[in-house]
């Protein structure tokens, strides 16, 4: 038993964190869809420019400057992404947003391609989260703790923003009937934008617990952990915020115990077989709720 | 709309002008195939300032008809085989009298039938996977095979660690890593050692599950011949779970970032490679005083060489296999592809990484491989040892 | 009731708590036109769509041509929700998909119009001739069904003549004036070569004139293809001038029914257009 | 008129049969070297001699382009020694361009046979039949000429091979995403299905042990005929569409395209997985399988599927599958069975898909399943839109402006350029993805509608401008 422990912590542990962090992720792209009924592509490369943002802020800059700095840039980008490239076709139809979003992730991806020339950045170490510790058997880093306590205090504060804020009540009528409150007179532009930030803002925080793990920045690392992070939207059924959380815990973690397992060839690919699954069987995933089409 | 089609129209019509417009008199092409980025755009960079580095010594080739300048055209096939063919088609179209590179097996072989079908003779400079010039006449190369790699570093393991049972980590569909692990562990069960093996996808970054799994395997070495981005991850990983499994490598893993992930952890990291930076050969440590300078009178250069001036193996490489283009140029006494196609497997060079000479598949005939381990406080390789063929049973 | 057309048996439809339409019944004899009449969220439009096949009745029956179409009974959370009136719900479940019931020879027009956006006029009738074409992929393809094609063309034109936009057959559907569009979208359901058609709101957003025109229109289609004719309709003088029978809906309940006169002064009638004081 | 014709084409007639004659009776390389270098001067040369003697060594190993290229050097490096009147000069001439002297004469003659029938044709449409065969005479033999002129390894002409690739894999994407209405993102798995399924049936025998070497050699022990396999791959990507499409079809729009591209990735882990290997070769290289070195066969492939595909969508079935697209409700109405016709539509797409993916294949000359990736599949989607969602031509008109763009005329983009001592900013490796994505981005915000919007190019549109209906952005 004991040595079944000590065995299999570490994969614990390990599914635990990247859950965690997928959650903040995940968060951002639940948000918007609840809003716009977009897939955000491009969110898991706000998630990567949050990481280079560090890479190079940290390189000329003391630590304190540069966390804050590096939040600050990754939440105007959500908001600049928003205005240039969903804004404008508000009023067309949702594959050519959709479009759109892909061409955005396509130009971030080959931007942040070109500024690194595709070599891998090596991130910080941002001190007290990425030093080790043991926990009986498994020795880890301390963000590996942190996670997923920082993820559940953030997650508990959206709530309370979401249910006890003018601007989170304009965002919960907007989510039910994007007309009808924009003649109730909410301002659906900004409170579009403040959800983008909001997710970026999350993003950010994301991406430095993930990228304090996983150390390596390339252009692509935000690709599959977003697509992952969608995927946990969906199962915790779309527009549902700890729906998304729980989701994207389960797959961190199921998708570690794959590896242990030793099908490390699936690990990727069992997280869309799960999404195929739950879009089949229950396709309002875990939390979500039924629209009706008018005909 | 009618415009824009005839623009499009005319725009077409004039292609094969621009195609056919390319030449160059008195200059002889040499092409670099390297990658300038992606997984393995640092080791490219590197190979790449040794042929730099090189043509700067050579700018020139005499043959018997005059002196012609040496030109080099560069192509970044990205590290990725499905880039690499238009890349490979961008040499050849641009009329290269012989190709270098490049590092990397996958992308070489992707591009060995291109380069054949145009009848344009490629020297691999460090890919190592012996499917690069099996079956492709035209793919020659100045590095050691997989095969002898594998079996330099597997008896390495055994008499340095005198390990029993190995874990071998490859990126998935990368044919560099997965060849020299197959090799690794043919000759390390051949040795009597028993060998568990695991692939991670591309683009993976979360390895505490696959070195977790090494523990739990009970390995008492874990060799992973990944490329440098993998590598900087699993070695940082490996530390920040409190690892102690010695680690080893292939050639790849001969790279400053290695040095610098691996300062102040308590890993040992040991790697094999083709050359020696400490080596007092006479070439050799020409080369190396030549190379530094060279280095550090320009920034840009230094920062391809991943910021610091440590000579790295493949420049070195890339240095000789510049030199064996211009001999085959001179043997051939032509840049015409034939010419020098008919003669580059006569050729032979003193070099700093050793004396080379083809055998009849286009490989190097090599004997000796380096050993080096990383030096974690001063973050500097250490020398072990030259490992020589005839040291150990084949 | 050897002739009937069509007989609703006790349908009703409940979305979550609000019951749309409540134990309705009726019978469509053939050759006749019949008219659902009431007053807005009446729930007409919804009977519409579980005859159709649009979604299923949340317990009730529908006959076509004494054909059982549509049946179903509350199940799972309805159960408990359930609030219909009838409480004899019929056993088995029935629901066949929209195109199925077309193919039996229903054809129907839709309140907020739906052509074929990108098409041209010609081609949204055309769509609807594929129907009656039988080809599989193959000859489809290489074209060895193009005497097939050239009778659905003709069809096609023939259908457009009758409704009279044969002139406009190239302009875009969309870009047609309101009644065109209307008169279009029956162009399209008599395409299909329907035994019974279903209007909804025909005259919506027509003035007297053409409104005149529209009723003297489905006189004449049903007298050409023998059609059995049932419409919801808000225009009174349309229904009473063109409909043999009416059906009074509101609130989801059926509140009365006969000729149009008996109709016509039925006060519970009155009361649902003008109001009444007490309830 | 007719007569003026008739006339013509007699005339072509008869040059295009001098030109098959003299292309046919072209002295052979040996016999013109005798014409060229006389045997005294040859002796009084040996440099001569030795060059002489090497062009009939590769007459004699058969290396034909060798042999061509040796003469070529010999001509401009004795220009007094050889001797050439305008007899040879025109035998020389006739035996360079060979091929492409035989090739224009076949033309000319079919040229003027059109020419001929459609002096005798009546009706409008019989003529526009004749119109379109020239065209596309024209096509094919104006790609032969000019890829024996510049060579098939030229930039030119790996832009069209990979261009006409695209082109069918980017029409076989609008089927499904610009006429179905259905949004799929599962391309880049049938491609990948299509792909393997061509290369394991293709690799010749002999180098199997090798290609296979970590797994003995592999299972398939056959080798089946190129068009065989090429079938086969389509066949076997719409298997996968058909067995795909039973569940996700009945999704809607967004959830459709994120389940087909999570079941694009379950493919590609599938195929690395190394239970497979002796199948699929676990995660490496295939290689070794039968290719193409002309751009004639891809563009015969490529346009027999648009054309196939041009077909389905102006008959019935097109129709119903625009009606899907707009207005699913109207078009069940219509008694247009939804799960049937999408899930045909899919196969179809699917279908196309697997048999680009083998081209691709081809053109690669090596396949792995790492490289099939959603970015493959985004992509295409990028050219589908910009060549106009619902248009043949456009998507065509895309695959070649953005193959040649990104694989050649931005290029220069992408190397560190001075112009004098100024060095440009920003050309290093990398820019020309950049300025390329932008470009993307500007039409899918500003010109939705893409180049064609989804209207189709023809003929008549060239010759007047068309009437309404049609409007960008």
């Amino acid at each position: 038993m004991y040595d079944f422990i000590s065995a299999n912590l570490p994969y614990l542990l390990a599914g635990i964190s990247v859950g965690g962090q997928y959650a903040m992720i995940a968060i951002g792209y639940t948000m918007v869809y609840g809003i716009l009924r977009l897939i955000n592509f491009a969110h898991g490369d706000v998630f990567t420019a949050a990481a280079y943002a560090m890479v190079y802020m940290n390189a000329t800059m003391p630590l304190y400057l540069s966390l804050p700095l590096t939040i600050l840039f990754t939440v105007i980008l959500g908001y600049s992404v928003e205005r240039i490239a969903y804004k404008p076709l508000r009023s067309a139809p949702r594959m050519s947003i959709m479009i759109s979003s892909i061409g955005a992730s396509y130009l971030l991806q080959n931007l942040m391609w070109y500024i690194t020339s595709g070599l891998a950045r090596q991130y910080p170490t941002i001190p007290w989260i990425s030093k080790t510790v043991t926990i009986f058997t498994a020795t880890t880093k301390m963000v590996t703790l942190v996670t997923p306590v920082l993820t559940l205090v953030l997650v508990l504060l959206l709530v309370q923003l979401i249910n006890h804020t003018k601007i989170g009540m304009a965002m919960r009528a907007v989510s039910k009937d994007f007309e009808t409150s924009r003649l109730m007179g909410i301002k659906i532009n900004k409170v579009i934008s403040v959800t983008f930030m909001i997710g970026s803002f999350l993003a950010a925080i994301g991406s430095m617990l993930y990228f304090t793990n996983y150390t390596a920045v390339v252009p692509t690392a935000g690709a599959m952990p977003g697509l992952k992070a969608f995927v946990a939207a969906v199962f915790g059924g779309i527009g549902s915020i700890p729906g998304a959380v729980i989701g994207a815990f389960i797959i961190g973690i199921v998708e570690n115990i794959i590896k242990a397992v030793g099908l490390t060839t699936f690990s990727d690919a069992f997280t869309f077989a799960l999404l195929i699954f739950i879009l089949i069987f229950k396709p309002t995933g875990l939390f979500g709720e039924v629209i009706h089409e008018k005909v | 709309m009618k415009k824009c089609l005839a623009l499009i129209l005319t725009v077409v019509m004039l292609l094969p002008v621009m195609a056919l417009a390319e030449n160059y008199a008195g200059e002889i092409v040499i092409g670099i195939y390297e990658p300038a980025s992606g997984t393995s755009g640092a080791g490219g960079k590197q190979e790449a300032l040794g042929i730099y580095y090189a043509n700067y010594l050579a700018p020139t080739v005499e043959l018997s008809d005059g002196v012609y300048k040496v030109k080099l055209v560069e192509v970044d096939n990205q590290s990725s085989p499905d880039k690499a063919p238009s890349a490979a088609q961008q040499l050849v179209s641009e009329g290269v009298s012989i190709v270098l590179g490049s590092y990397g097996s996958g992308v070489c072989i992707a591009a060995a039938d291109i380069f054949d079908a145009a009848g344009l003779v490629a020297i691999g400079i460090s890919c190592t996977n012996p499917q690069v010039t099996l079956g492709n006449p035209l793919y020659y190369r100045i590095c050691y095979l997989d095969p002898f790699q594998g079996t330099v570093l597997a008896n390495y393991a055994k008499d340095e660690f005198n390990a029993t049972k190995a874990y071998t980590l490859a990126e998935l569909g990368n044919d560099y890593d997965v060849g020299l692990a197959y090799y690794f562990a043919e000759a390390f069960k051949g040795l009597g050692g028993e060998v568990k093996g695991e692939e991670f996808p591309k683009g993976n970054s979360d390895f505490t599950a696959y070195l977790t799994s090494a523990v739990n395997s009970g390995a008492e070495i874990i060799f992973a011949p990944t490329s440098v981005e993998y590598a900087t991850q699993i070695i940082t990983q490996a530390a920040a779970n409190g690892i102690t499994i010695p680690i080893m490598a292939g050639d790849t893993w001969d790279n400053v970032r290695i040095l610098e992930a691996a300062e102040g952890t308590d890993l040992s990291i040991s790697v094999s490679t083709f050359f020696d930076e400490g080596d007092t050969g006479a070439l050799a440590a020409e080369f190396v005083t030549g190379f530094k300078a060279w280095l550090n009178e320009n920034p840009e250069k230094l920062a391809n060489n991943g910021g610091s001036d440590i000579v790295a193996a493949v420049s070195a490489l890339g240095y000789d296999g510049y030199m064996v283009a211009l001999e085959a140029l001179k043997r051939a006494d032509s840049g015409d592809r034939d010419d020098i196609a008919d003669v580059v497997a006569e050729v032979t060079y003193e070099g700093v990484t050793g004396f080379i000479a083809f055998d009849e598949n286009g490989d190097a005939i090599r004997d000796q491989a380096f050993i080096i381990k990383t030096d974690n406080e001063t973050g500097t390789w250490q020398f072990v040892k030259v490992q020589n063929v005839s040291d150990i049973a084949k | 009731m050897a002739d009937s057309m069509l007989k609703l048996n006790n349908i009703t439809m409940q979305f979550g708590g609000v019951i749309a339409v409540d134990d309705f019944s009726i019978v469509v004899k053939q050759n006749e036109i019949v008219a659902i009449i009431g007053p807005n969220g009446a729930g007409k439009t919804t009977a519409f769509n579980c005859v159709t096949g649009i979604y299923p009745p949340t317990s009730g029956q529908v006959f076509f041509e004494n054909r059982l179409i549509v049946s179903n009974y509350p199940n799972k959370k309805m159960k408990a929700l359930y609030a219909g009136g009838n409480k004899n719900f019929p056993k088995e479940k029935v629901c066949l998909t929209p195109d199925k019931i077309t193919r039996l020879g229903m054809a129907r027009t839709f309140q907020n119009i739906r052509l074929f956006k990108s098409q041209t006029v010609f081609e949204n009738v055309l769509i609807a001739t594929h129907l009656h074409q039988k080809c599989n992929l193959f000859s489809a393809v290489f074209r060895l069904n193009h005497q097939q094609e050239q009778a659905a063309r003709k069809h096609a034109m023939d259908m457009l003549e009758v409704v009279g936009l044969l002139e406009v057959k190239d302009e875009l559907a969309t870009s047609l004036p309101y009644g065109q569009q209307r008169r279009l979208e029956i162009a399209r359901a008599l395409a299909t070569k329907p035994k019974m058609l279903l209007l909804d709101e025909p005259a919506a957003g027509m003035n007297p004139q053409e409104t005149a025109e529209l009723a003297q229109f489905i006189r004449q289609i049903k007298e050409r293809f023998r059609l059995t004719v049932l419409l919801i309709e808000h225009h009174m003088d349309l229904v009473m001038s063109i409909s043999d029978r009416i059906y009074v809906l509101d609130f989801g309940r059926l509140i009365a029914h006969g000729t149009p006169e008996q109709v016509q002064d039925d006060p519970k009638v009155i009361a649902a257009y003008l109001g009444e004081d007490e309830e | 008129m007719k007569v003026f014709k008739i006339i013509l084409s007699l005339l072509l007639a008869i040059i295009a049969c001098l030109l098959i004659f003299f292309s046919i009776n072209a002295l052979d390389l040996s016999a013109l070297l005798k014409e060229i270098v006389p045997l005294e001067t040859m002796q009084q040369d040996a440099g001569l001699e030795k060059a002489v003697k090497r062009i009939n060594d590769c007459l004699a190993d058969g290396n034909q382009n060798r042999a061509l290229r040796s003469l070529n050097r010999l001509l401009d490096d004795y220009p007094d020694k050889v001797h050439l009147d305008v007899q040879t000069k025109l035998d020389l001439f006739f035996y360079r361009n060979n091929k492409v002297m035989l090739t224009l004469g076949v033309y000319v003659l079919f040229f003027s046979a059109a020419l001929a029938v459609s002096a005798f044709l009546k009706q409008q449409k019989h003529q526009t039949a004749v119109l379109v065969a020239i065209l596309v005479a024209s096509l094919y033999a104006g790609i032969y000429i000019v890829e024996d002129l510049v060579g098939v390894n030229s930039m030119l002409m790996t832009v069209l091979k990979k261009g006409a690739i695209y082109a069918l894999l980017a029409v076989s994407m609008n089927l499904l995403n610009g006429f179905t209405g259905l949004f799929s993102l599962g391309q880049a798995g049938f491609m990948l299905v299509g792909a393997y399924t061509y290369a394991i049936f293709t690799i010749e025998n002999t180098s199997r042990a090798q290609v296979y070497q970590y797994y003995q050699g592999g299972l398939v022990q056959f080798t089946l005929p190129t068009l065989v396999a090429i079938l086969l791959a389509g066949l076997a990507a719409a298997f996968f569409a058909f067995l795909i499409g039973l569940p996700v079809l009945r999704l809607k729009s967004d959830y459709l395209a994120i389940a087909t591209l999570g079941f694009a990735e379950i493919i590609r882990a599938v195929l690395q997985y190394d239970g497979l290997g002796r199948i699929t070769n676990g995660s490496n290289l295939l290689r070794k399988f039968t290719t193409f070195n002309t751009a004639l066969f891809p563009f015969a492939v490529s346009g027999i599927c648009i054309a196939l595909i041009a077909l389905l969508i102006h008959s019935t079935y097109g129709r119903s599958f625009k009606a899907i697209r707009d207005d699913e409700v109207a078009a069940e109405a219509m008694g247009i069975n939804l799960f049937v016709y999408k899930q045909l539509a899919f196969v179809i797409s699917s279908f196309f898909a697997g048999i680009g993916g083998a081209l691709l294949a081809m053109y690669q000359t090596t396949v792995q399943a790492a490289a099939f990736t959603s970015a493959m599949t985004y992509e295409i989607l990028l050219i589908v839109v910009i060549g106009g969602m619902g248009s043949i031509s456009g998507s065509i008109l895309a695959s070649f402006l953005f193959i040649a763009s990104s694989e050649w005329w931005l290029r220069f983009l992408d190397n560190v350029t001075y112009i004098g001592t100024f060095k440009v900013p920003f050309f290093r490796s990398g820019f020309r993805m950049v300025v390329f994505s932008v470009i993307i981005m500007v039409v899918v915000l500003f010109y939705r509608k893409g180049i064609m919007g989804d209207k189709e190019f023809s003929l008549k549109s060239l010759m007047e401008p068309r009437k309404g209906g049609k409007r960008r952005g």
